[in-house]
Order: structure tokens, then C-alpha cells, then sequence
């Protein structure tokens, strides 16, 4: 391959990644990473981040050349100007998010939220989600919206602190052994505001080393072959490195949309190039949204996000 | 040295021309793009943020409530250190039997990170003001503890001797001697104690806090607004430079015969 | 010698308890104060002086032997002795008046009784003028008087002062004397005092008591008079005599090592 | 006060029991589920943690890298805060234009939670081994500074009027007068400043760390995982102390005249 | 006086800058120091004693009139002037050889020519024996004794001493003393002291300059040979005869306000 070309590597390759159970973690669990690396002969570290706002802090360093992260924060990358884009979508959430209350608070519709605490981690899909769907309902302003990371819920759950929480797996799981699901982002999705897991890469880097970003997309795709065609294999080894479950896994795998290379080239995702998309119009929404919701300054252009959007990477690895 | 103005008044001078050059030097980087925005907003993008944090708040807050929720967890916090710390910090001085009890306690939690045993504190206190509390008021009580059981141990001996010859004794010579002796360390352990529960701010409205100074901060970089994470600063060394500066004037009028013991 | 028998001690041993083995301080010291004895200790340096003075006020107790202070056994300081330190022991936080009123406050005396025995002894020792400033902007001569004051407002039985001139230069030192010599004429206070200074125990004390070396005990006791008989009453500088001179080679013979 | 050998062995006996008492205290109340064992482990839990942790390590790296590597970066922080704010300090007491210049800067930025910052020097630095040295780094440097500008000014002015009349000057008189007789408060000053800094160690291996005593607290609770919350807080408990233990021994043996000057 | 002249200072004044007006200090002095002169200053506290030794020693700088020595003005301290304070300023951080090494050492003398000059002025103060103890191990009288051995250790051209037995016990202070004098007699040093001590003054001094109240200057000068002639040779103490005494009531009429 052209890869191998002299001079044409990076000297070492720094992959952020979510300790979730998706398709990287597949690839980096199932040593597709090892493989494709140690062919090419690059050193390559993945360094854990707990949400894309750390990532973005590391992307805006240099400190990684890839990212994963709530779609969310790849809008605040975009609209801080960050110089990255996106290249894959590694899940549209779906059950694995959502609004859980707690049982015996009688909360059985949105109203019912009227004067709760709700906590949720700021910043994040969850927090949009949830934001869209107190809109929604037209009591945004009669509820406390508390700024908590995962583990925090769960303690303020435990306690009685809070009878709601828009959170995800598995800290959703620990919530519904007492408590049961208002509303999942697989509702919010179907009302419009689809949430997704993407991944960033930097442009400085890609446009040095396109063949490497493409490979690293292949390595991902590679990821969600072997899902698709064993879920429990993949499942086992996810499980493993998460310390969790295989069914816990499972389950929370199968709460997600995973694409295939080709349906994120399709109309309804990344589109092809020249050809956006139906995602870059749920991101400039999404961008609408937080920009009115003073989380950005300012919203970037549809043709922004057009731009951001790239499935140059899918396509030539699809070669 | 020839007149003790002028060479005060040639200090601030310098002290002011090194803000300018810094100020300038912030101001040049940014006008020309030598960083990105993102890593250094430019001083003229940072008053526009503070303007507008001024006018409009900050997620719908104020800036004055901002300020007075952390000043008001801050103030709760060293309240309760005082008049918890004073005393028992004398006591332990005083009667080396409580201080066999209570010091290697303080001594062991001390030097811990506040953010270790936060999450302890929130699983046990909750998430509401009293963790938040809690953690600044632990953050502010071991200086003075440590102040006050040192101050005991300091008194100079002649105090308490001439105290006792005077027919003092029990209750007279520890608040009339023990506790005014102690005092001026008391205070400087005080600010110091201020001082450290300041620092700890941001680690306190870390979690589930919604206003506040440091969680302006903390969300403030969720979002990587540089510029208002730029302004949260500059409020906050401003901020704590007025707290130390009140403490030192106030340390000055009550202590006044700190330094002539 | 035909006054009241105020203090008896006898057969006085002090240890000092170390890591090692103890330290004898004092070793089987015999001594008894009457009523307007003005009692001069001098001694080398270590020979265990303080401890004496200690053991009065009621600081130290006894290893051994007895002390008995209108024959009763002592079990702590207490305002009977008052007690002047070389260095100024003075409250800082306290104006010089609250400095001087603190005993009889403490004594609970009603509040226009305790304003009277302080401009009193204030008066006394020439420091009404200042009585609402703190202490630390005094001189030390001024602060050796307020300590003075402070001792004497509660009245003592006996006063001790340990080395009270010891820090002050040589000009305050003589006006020093010459005010306590004053006040112990006027009064007829019992005075025991520690001096390093030989010239100032003739010219101020009735007995002379000098201390050898560690462990300390008394070798000496002279009686004298010079503080009575040979006050220039001009200049309140005590004439020196041949006597006084003979005395003054004797004492520091003894001392000298 | 029969015996300093019995008083202190009664002393150490007190503070035995009150940790005998602790314990039991905690035995009782997680052993009677007074409490939900997610907020109070039991201690047969935490210890059971412990031998696990110290046997297999946590997160696949043993305790002793964790350890290691916290207190590497607590040592490089440390010894660069060290070999810069003691020169810096000295320069600024003894030079006051030195002074005019730096003071404020230090003033400014001491009172600063290092949170607040630590998102900038993220974006400056990025999110390697510098940024987290630098965050140490600076909460370290500050007590140094300070420490030394003071006493610079407190040096008995006899000192430096002797060796002026000795033929000293300039070069002699800064490394043979004024650095010595500033010592004792210098090492007093690190002795702060090391514990100001292992008290940011947390803070500083929040963000995108792996490794580390903080880092395992840190985790620990992301995850909930009380007892090792606990295991690491009486680590990080016993090597706080344990440190200003060590520092307490060197600074008796280098700075010996300490309290004589 | 037929000795050289070292220290000519002419009309000399000092002001103290304040936040308000200048304080005077020393108003209009005039002095000459010959080799082997021991001027004693005599004064009331803060006439300005200090402030003339500090001109001397080139750490004040004159307001007003010239100060030259050997001919030439003085820019500022160096070591043709040793300088002992009244507080010990030995460093601690040095052993008590160090401290006596430091000058010679700065100088820049070969190692065995500093230890030979340190063991000799170490030997002099009779202190060889704890050449290797930190100075704060030392009493009171040692450590000014230590001060001595380091400021002679540069043979200067003159010694200033800054009241430097007026934190000691009256018996160590007699002891140095005694010292002192054996010291200027051996080695013919010129001696500018300061003290508050009447007697110490008349013991060891050629000259007594007595200052007036601040704003200082010199208001008589006594010439005196009491150290020569009266020392006993046993004790070292100097006998008391009736000239002695009546110069004494006379110096002490004249500071003694
Ligand atoms: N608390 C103590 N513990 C152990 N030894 C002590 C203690 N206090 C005094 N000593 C020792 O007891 C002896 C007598 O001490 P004391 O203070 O009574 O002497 P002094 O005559 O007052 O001396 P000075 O003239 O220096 O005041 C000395 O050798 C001293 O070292
Ligand atoms: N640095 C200074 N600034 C202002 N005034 C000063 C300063 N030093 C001394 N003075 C004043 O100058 C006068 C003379 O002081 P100096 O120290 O020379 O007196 P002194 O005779 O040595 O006194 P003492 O006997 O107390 O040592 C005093 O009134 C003093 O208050
Ligand atoms: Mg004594
Ligand atoms: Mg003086």
C-alpha cells in the first residue's frame, strides 16, 4: 500500500477514547488497532477521557490526533474553532440514554418534573437531550437542573438527593434497579433530536496523513463487522476490559444504533462528499439549540458543518 | 535611599509598568495570532465577556449572585472553622490530653487532597450546600487547629506565671491570658486558613452546583469559553486578593499588638 | 530581726527532672524572711537562684525539706507573693491601667476600688500620664515599673523580683533602685530580690545572701545598711564609703571564680 | 509531672486508644449495616481491598507504580518550585525593584484554585506529564516565594552590617550572609509548599491520567468503588505524613541552628 | 596624643529621613581618634551614641560635615573598622572558628594563614576549646568574647563596640572587662566603645566623651588613666580611690537628668 511510503508517518499516533462499549472498543479490545498499527510500525497510545469535554481540551492542545465524544462537544469543538472534523459515527444513541425518576416519586409524566431536582452531566448529549425534552414540555424553567458527573448521580440517587437524572449506561442500569425510564434519547430521536457518539480527527493531522485516517476508520468499521456477525464475541471481550457483564455489554450494545460504512455514507448520516447528508442538519439544530441555550456563543453555518462533516476517510476505506 | 515616598511611589510604578508590559504582551500575541483564540483570548474579547457577565449574568445568574454564593459557602465554611478550631486548638495546647486525642486526627486528614474525600463527603453530606460547606470547612479548619495547639505551646512563660501570682486562675487565665496571647497566631492562621478554603473552591462547587465563581469556571471550560474562564480568573485573583488584604487590615486593628509580644 | 516571721524554709532541695538523671538545683537550703526584710540574692550565673525564687513564688515545688509561708505549706502561686521577671511580663493586649488592674479585677474588688488602687500604685511609681497605652510603647525602664505596679496593687505579702534591672542600661538601672528603695521605705514591704549586680544589693538590700555555685546553697549572709544610713538626699546615689568599698571586695571575692 | 518517659508513653497510649476507638466505631456501624456499605465499607472490606490492590495492583498498574509516579511528579515539582522561587525570592527581598516587578504576579495568581487554571494549562501544555508538573509546580512555588521575600526583610539587620565590616560584599555577602540566615524560613517554606502541592495532587491527575495515587481515587470514584475511595485515602493519609515526617528530619539536620538566631 | 591620627571628624551632623520632618540625630560633631585611644561615649538613651559609632563604621552616611579616615572619606563599611553590637550577631549556621574565619577567609588569605590568625585571636579570648561548637551553645559572655575574636581577627584599625557588655551579668561583664583592657594593652588597638556604664567607662577608657540629650553632640571629654594606673594585679579589678569616685558623681551629674 501507499501507506508504507517513506517519510509519510506520523512518529506516534494519541487516540482519545470513552470507556463505552462501542465499536472502538471492539477494535481495541479484538487487537485491530495492534494489527493495523504494528503493520504500519507506528507507535500508537489511546488515552481515556471521561466526556469529550476533556477530549476537546486535548484536541485544542494537540495533545491527540483522534477523538471520541457526544456530537455535543463536537459542535463546541466546531464553534471554538478548533481545527478538526468529523469522520465517523460511532453510535446514534438510542436506549442507552435516558431520563430515569425514581420509583415511588410519582413522577409518570413531564409535569410531574414541575419544582424536581434533575441531574445530569452538563455539556453532555444526555444534557441536551434532556433540555430538548423539558422544552418540550414547557417547564424549563420550573425544574433545577444540577451539574453532576455519572458516578455522583448514582451517590445522590443512593441518598435520596435526586428523584431524576438523565444519565446513560450503565449508571442508567443502576438507576433503574429502583426507578424507571420517563423518556430514552431513542424517544428523543424519533421526535427529532438524534444524538450520536463521533469521532474527531484533527485536520492538521489528517491532512498530513489521509491514508492513516482512513485506515483508522477501516479499523472501526472492522470493529462493527465483527459485532454485527458475533455480538456475544464481541460482547465478551467488550465486557472484559470494562469490567462488566457480558449481558451487561450486550445490552447496552444493542441500546445503540452501530452503522455500517455504508449506511453513514447514506443520505440519512454523513452523506457522501459533495453530497451532505442528513446529520449536518441535525448538528447546525443541535448547534441552534445550544447557542440559544447560551452553551455557545455562536451557532457555526450549515455550510460548516457541511464542511466538518467529511466522508473522504469512509470512502477511501471502503476502497 | 533619599525620601521614603518617592521610593514607595518608584515601586508602584514599577509594579504597574510590569501589568502594562504583561497586558501588552497579551495583546500583542493575540493581535497578531501567534496563539489561537481559543488558547489565549485577546484582552479586548475578554472585557467584552466580563461586560456582558456583568450585565447579563452567567447561565442565567448574575455575577453578584455568582459571587455572593461562593463568598457565602466561604464565609459559612471559615466561620465554622474558627469557632470550631479555636477552641479545640486551645484545648489541645492547653491540656496535652485532648491534644493526644484530637491532634494525630488532624494530623493524618491535613495533608489529604480536599478532591480525595469529596466523594466521601457528598455519599455521606449529600449533594447540596452542606458538602460543599463541609469541604471548605475542613479545607479551613486543620491551619488553624495546627495555629492554635503551636500559639498554646508558644505562650511565654512569664505570662502565665505572672497571671498565676496575680491570683488568676482556671477560667480567668485561659480567656483572659491563654486565649489573647494565642491570638495574633490565631489570626495569621486565620488568613491562612481563608486562604486554603479560597483555593478549594472550585474543587467544591465541582459537583452539583449550578452557581458559584468556580462552578462559573468549571462550566465555563465544559464549553472551552476561554474568555470567560479568563474572566472567572482575573474575578478570582482579585477576589482573593481583597479577602487577604480585609483579613490583614482587620488582623492589624484587632491583633494591634502583634510583633510586640 | 523583731518582725513577723513571714516565710520559712528549711532544708530546701530542688531536682530538676532531665532525661538523664536529675539536676539538683537546689541543695538543703535553710532561709527565713520577716516582714520588711528587703533580701538581695546574688550568685554566679546557674548557682540556682531563680529556683529559690521559684520555689517562694510557688512555680516549683520542693524535692525536699519544707517551705511554709505564715506556717502553711504553699501549694501554688497565689496573689500572696507577687512576682517581677527581668523581662516584662506585661499583657500587651492590655493597657498599661488594665496591666496594673488585672489582680485586684481578678480578686473581684468592686470596679471603683480597683480604679483606685491602680491610679495609686500608677502614681507611685510616676506612670499616671500613660495609663492608656499599651506597654509596648514604653521603655524598658517604664515597663520594669508598670510589672512593678501590677506586683504591688495586689497588695503581696512579699514581693519577688528576679533580676528586675538585669535588661536595663546602667542610668535606668540607678533610677530604678532608687524608686524601689522608695517604695519599700514608704510601705515597709518584705522584698526578697536577685541581683547580679553587687553594688546594687549594697545599696538597696538589709540582707545580703550569697548563693556558690551548682547545686546552689547559701554560703554567706551579710547584714548591711547602707540603703538606710548613706542616701545622698539629693541625688539618691548612696555614699560610698570605705565600708561599703572593704564589703563590695569581700562580696566579689566570694563570687568570683 | 512525675516523668517526661511515663507523660509521653501515657500520650501515645491516648492516641492509640483514640484510634482503637475509631475503628471500632467503624466496625460497629458497617457490621450492624447502620449505614449502606456503599458509603461506609467495612473495614475487613477496605483491607481485603487493600491486599488485593497492593498483590495485583489497580487498573492492571501496580500500587507502587501509582505511588511512584505521584511522587514523581511531586518531586520534580517540588525541586523545580524549589530551585526557582528560593533564588527568585531571595533576589526579590534583597533587590526591592526585583521585587516591584514579581510580587504582584505572585499575589495575583497564590490565592487561585488551581482548578481554575488548570483548564488553561491544559490548552497551553496539553494533557501530558508538563501540564500536571506545571499545575505542582506553581502550587508550590508560591509559599517558596513568598517565604523568601520575607525573610530577606527579616534578616537581623547585625547580620549584614558584621559582614559589610568583615569585607564582605556582593557575591560573599549574598551566599554566605543572606542565603544562610534565610534558610531556616526557606525550609520551613518547603515544608508548605510540598504539602500545598501533594494537596493538588488529586486536581492535577484528574484530567487524562492513568496512573497515580490521585488518579486511583479519582477512578475510584467515577466508579463508586468505596473501599478502594478508602484504601487510597489512608495511603495517600499515611504518605502525606510520612513525607512531612521525612522533611521534618532533614530540615533538624541541615537548618540545626534553627530557633537560635 | 602624640599617637597617629586615624579618625578626624569635623562638624559632623545626621538626620534620620521620617515620613514627616527629619529627625536630628547628631547635631554638629567633632572628633579626632589617635592610634591607641579608648574613647568611652557616655550618654542618656538615644542622644545619639549609636548613630556617631554607625557614621564611624561607614553604615550611616553624614548628613552634614566631613568624616575621614587616614585623610580619606569613607564610602562605606569595609574591614580597616571592626564592629561588635551589643546583641551577639555571631552566625549560627558557622561553627565558632567559622564565625573568627569569616574575614580573614574573605580576604582572600591562604587556608593556613586563617586558621593560624583564628586559633591566635581564639586563644586570646580564651575560647580555643569550643573552636568547633555552633556559637549558640555559648553564654552570653562567650559568644561577645566570639564577637571580639572575630572583629580582631582583620586587625582593624579600630574597634567599634557597641555597648557590647550591656546585655551581660554584672560579674561576666567585669570579666570582659578585664579582658578587653589585657587585649588593648597587648595589642595597642584604638577603641571607640559605647556604654551606659559609669564605671566601665572609668575603668577601661583614656577618653570620656559625654553627649548631651538629642539632638547629640559632645558636651565635655574627660582624659583619664584609671586603667593604668589602678589595676589591681590580682584581681584585675581597679581600686576606687577618691578621684575616681568624685569624676564619677561628676559624670553621673552631668547625663543624669
Ligand atoms: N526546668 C529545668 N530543667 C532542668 N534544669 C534546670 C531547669 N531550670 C533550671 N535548671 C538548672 O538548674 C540550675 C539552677 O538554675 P537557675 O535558673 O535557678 O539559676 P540562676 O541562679 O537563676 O541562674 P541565672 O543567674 O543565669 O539566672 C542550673 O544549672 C540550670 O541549668
Ligand atoms: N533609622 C532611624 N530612623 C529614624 N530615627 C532614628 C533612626 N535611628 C535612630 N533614630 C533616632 O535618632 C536618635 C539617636 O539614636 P541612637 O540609636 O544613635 O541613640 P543611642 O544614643 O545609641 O541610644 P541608646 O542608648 O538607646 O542605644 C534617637 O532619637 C532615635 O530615635
Ligand atoms: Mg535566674
Ligand atoms: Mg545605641
Amino acid at each position: 500500500q501507499s501507506q508504507s511510503e517513506q517519510g509519510s508517518l506520523p512518529k506516534k499516533v494519541n487516540i482519545g477514547y470513552l470507556r463505552v462499549p462501542n465499536d472502538e472498543m471492539v477494535s481495541k479490545t479484538k487487537a485491530v488497532y495492534d494489527d493495523y498499527f504494528n503493520k504500519l510500525g507506528v507507535p500508537y497510545e489511546f488515552i481515556v477521557f471521561d466526556s469529550g469535554v476533556d477530549a476537546n481540551k486535548a484536541l485544542a492542545s494537540g495533545s491527540i490526533d483522534f477523538a471520541t465524544m457526544g456530537n455535543t462537544n463536537g459542535i463546541i469543538a466546531l464553534s471554538r474553532g478548533i481545527d478538526v472534523e468529523l469522520i465517523w459515527i460511532h453510535e446514534v444513541l438510542g436506549e442507552i440514554e435516558g431520563l430515569a425518576v425514581k420509583n415511588g416519586s410519582n413522577i409518570t409524566k413531564p409535569q410531574d418534573l414541575v419544582g424536581q431536582k434533575i441531574a445530569t452531566p452538563f455539556a453532555s448529549t444526555a444534557h441536551y437531550s434532556l433540555l430538548n425534552y423539558l422544552k418540550e414540555a414547557g417547564i424549563e424553567n420550573q425544574v433545577q437542573l444540577l451539574d453532576m458527573q455519572t458516578a455522583e448521580i448514582v451517590a445522590a440517587w443512593e441518598r435520596g438527593d435526586i428523584n431524576a437524572a438523565y444519565t446513560w449506561q450503565p449508571t442508567l442500569g443502576d438507576l433503574t434497579k429502583n426507578g424507571t425510564i420517563l423518556v430514552s434519547s431513542a424517544d428523543m430521536a424519533e421526535k427529532g433530536c438524534v444524538t450520536a457518539n463521533v469521532c474527531l480527527v484533527r485536520k492538521e493531522f489528517s491532512a498530513q496523513y489521509p491514508e492513516l485516517v482512513a485506515g483508522f476508520v477501516k479499523c472501526l468499521s472492522d470493529g462493527g463487522d465483527l459485532y454485527r456477525s458475533n455480538p456475544q464475541e464481541a460482547a465478551a471481550a467488550v465486557a472484559a476490559e470494562l469490567g462488566i457483564t457480558t449481558d451487561n455489554a450486550l445490552m447496552q450494545m444493542t441500546g445503540s444504533i452501530w452503522l455500517t460504512p455504508e449506511e453513514q455514507l447514506g443520505a440519512d448520516y454523513m452523506g457522501t462528499t459533495g453530497k451532505p447528508g442528513n446529520f449536518s442538519k441535525i448538528m447546525k439544530d443541535t448547534a441552534d439549540f445550544l447557542q440559544s441555550q447560551k452553551a455557545i456563543d455562536k451557532a457555526p453555518s450549515q455550510e460548516e458543518f457541511d464542511a466538518f462533516i467529511n466522508s473522504t476517510y469512509i470512502e477511501m476505506s471502503q476502497k | 535611599m533619599q525620601n521614603k515616598k518617592d521610593f514607595n511611589k518608584n515601586h508602584r510604578m514599577l509594579t504597574l509598568l510590569t501589568w502594562a508590559f504583561i497586558f501588552l504582551v497579551w495583546f500583542i500575541i493575540t493581535r497578531f495570532n501567534l496563539v489561537s483564540h481559543l488558547i489565549v483570548p485577546s484582552p479586548g474579547e475578554v472585557i467584552q465577556t466580563f461586560i456582558a457577565i456583568v450585565k447579563d449574568g452567567y447561565n442565567g445568574i448574575s455575577l453578584w449572585e455568582h459571587l455572593g454564593i461562593s463568598m457565602l459557602r466561604l464565609l459559612i465554611a471559615s466561620a465554622l472553622a474558627i469557632v470550631t478550631a479555636v477552641p479545640l486548638g486551645l484545648f489541645s495546647g492547653y491540656f496535652s490530653k485532648v491534644g493526644a486525642v484530637v491532634d494525630s486526627i488532624v494530623q493524618f486528614y491535613r495533608p489529604l487532597p480536599p478532591l480525595a474525600y469529596y466523594v466521601v463527603l457528598i455519599l455521606w453530606l449529600g449533594i447540596g450546600e452542606s458538602s460543599k460547606v463541609t469541604l471548605l470547612y475542613l479545607a479551613a479548619f486543620a491551619p488553624i487547629y495546627i495555629a492554635c495547639v503551636a500559639a498554646v505551646a508558644n505562650i511565654r512563660v512569664e505570662y502565665l506565671l505572672s497571671a498565676k501570682s496575680l491570683g488568676a486562675s482556671g477560667k480567668d487565665l485561659f480567656f483572659q491570658i491563654v486565649f489573647p496571647a494565642c491570638l495574633p497566631d490565631i489570626f495569621t492562621s486565620i488568613r491562612t486558613a481563608v486562604g486554603v478554603a479560597y483555593t478549594t473552591l472550585v474543587s467544591a462547587e465541582m459537583i452539583a452546583a449550578t452557581s458559584g465563581l468556580g462552578w462559573m469556571v468549571i462550566d465555563a471550560s465544559r464549553y472551552l469559553k476561554s474568555s470567560v474562564i479568563f474572566v472567572g480568573i482575573i474575578i478570582m485573583g482579585i477576589t482573593g486578593v481583597l479577602i487577604d488584604q480585609g483579613l490583614k487590615a482587620l488582623e492589624k486593628k484587632i491583633v494591634f499588638w502583634k510583633g510586640y509580644q | 530581726m523583731n518582725n513577723e516571721l513571714i516565710i520559712e524554709i528549711d532544708n530546701l532541695t530542688v531536682d530538676y527532672p532531665t532525661d538523664n538523671e536529675p539536676v539538683r538545683a537546689l541543695d538543703r537550703v535553710d532561709l527565713k524572711i520577716c516582714q520588711h526584710d528587703f533580701i538581695c540574692v546574688l550568685g554566679p550565673s546557674g548557682c540556682g537562684k531563680s529556683t529559690l525564687l521559684n520555689v517562694i513564688a510557688g512555680f516549683t515545688q520542693p524535692s525536699d525539706g519544707t517551705f511554709l509561708m505564715h506556717g502553711q505549706p504553699v501549694a501554688g502561686p497565689d496573689r500572696q507573693r507577687g512576682v517581677v521577671f527581668q523581662s516584662a511580663s506585661l499583657y500587651p493586649w492590655m493597657s498599661v491601667r488594665k496591666n496594673v488592674e488585672f489582680g485586684p479585677k481578678i480578686k473581684g474588688l468592686p470596679a471603683t476600688e480597683i480604679t483606685r488602687i491602680a491610679s495609686h500604685y500608677l502614681e507611685q511609681v510616676h506612670l499616671l500620664e500613660v495609663a492608656d497605652q499599651p506597654p509596648f510603647q514604653l521603655s524598658g525602664g517604664m515597663k520594669q515599673r508598670v510589672a512593678l505596679a501590677r506586683a504591688l496593687a495586689n497588695e503581696p505579702a512579699i514581693l519577688l523580683l528576679d533580676e528586675p534591672f538585669g535588661a536595663l542600661d546602667a542610668l535606668t538601672r540607678i533610677h530604678m533602685q532608687q524608686l524601689v528603695r522608695k517604695i519599700w521605705q514608704q510601705d515597709q514591704n518584705t522584698i526578697f530580690m536577685i541581683t547580679h549586680d553587687v553594688d546594687e544589693a549594697l545599696s538597696l538590700g538589709t540582707r545580703l545572701l550569697v548563693m556558690s555555685k551548682c547545686p546552689g546553697t547559701i554560703i554567706q549572709e551579710f547584714s548591711v545598711d547602707f540603703c538606710d544610713r548613706a542616701i545622698d538626699e539629693h541625688t539618691g546615689r548612696v555614699h560610698v564609703d570605705a565600708d561599703y568599698l572593704a564589703l563590695r571586695e569581700e562580696i566579689l571575692d566570694l563570687i568570683d571564680v
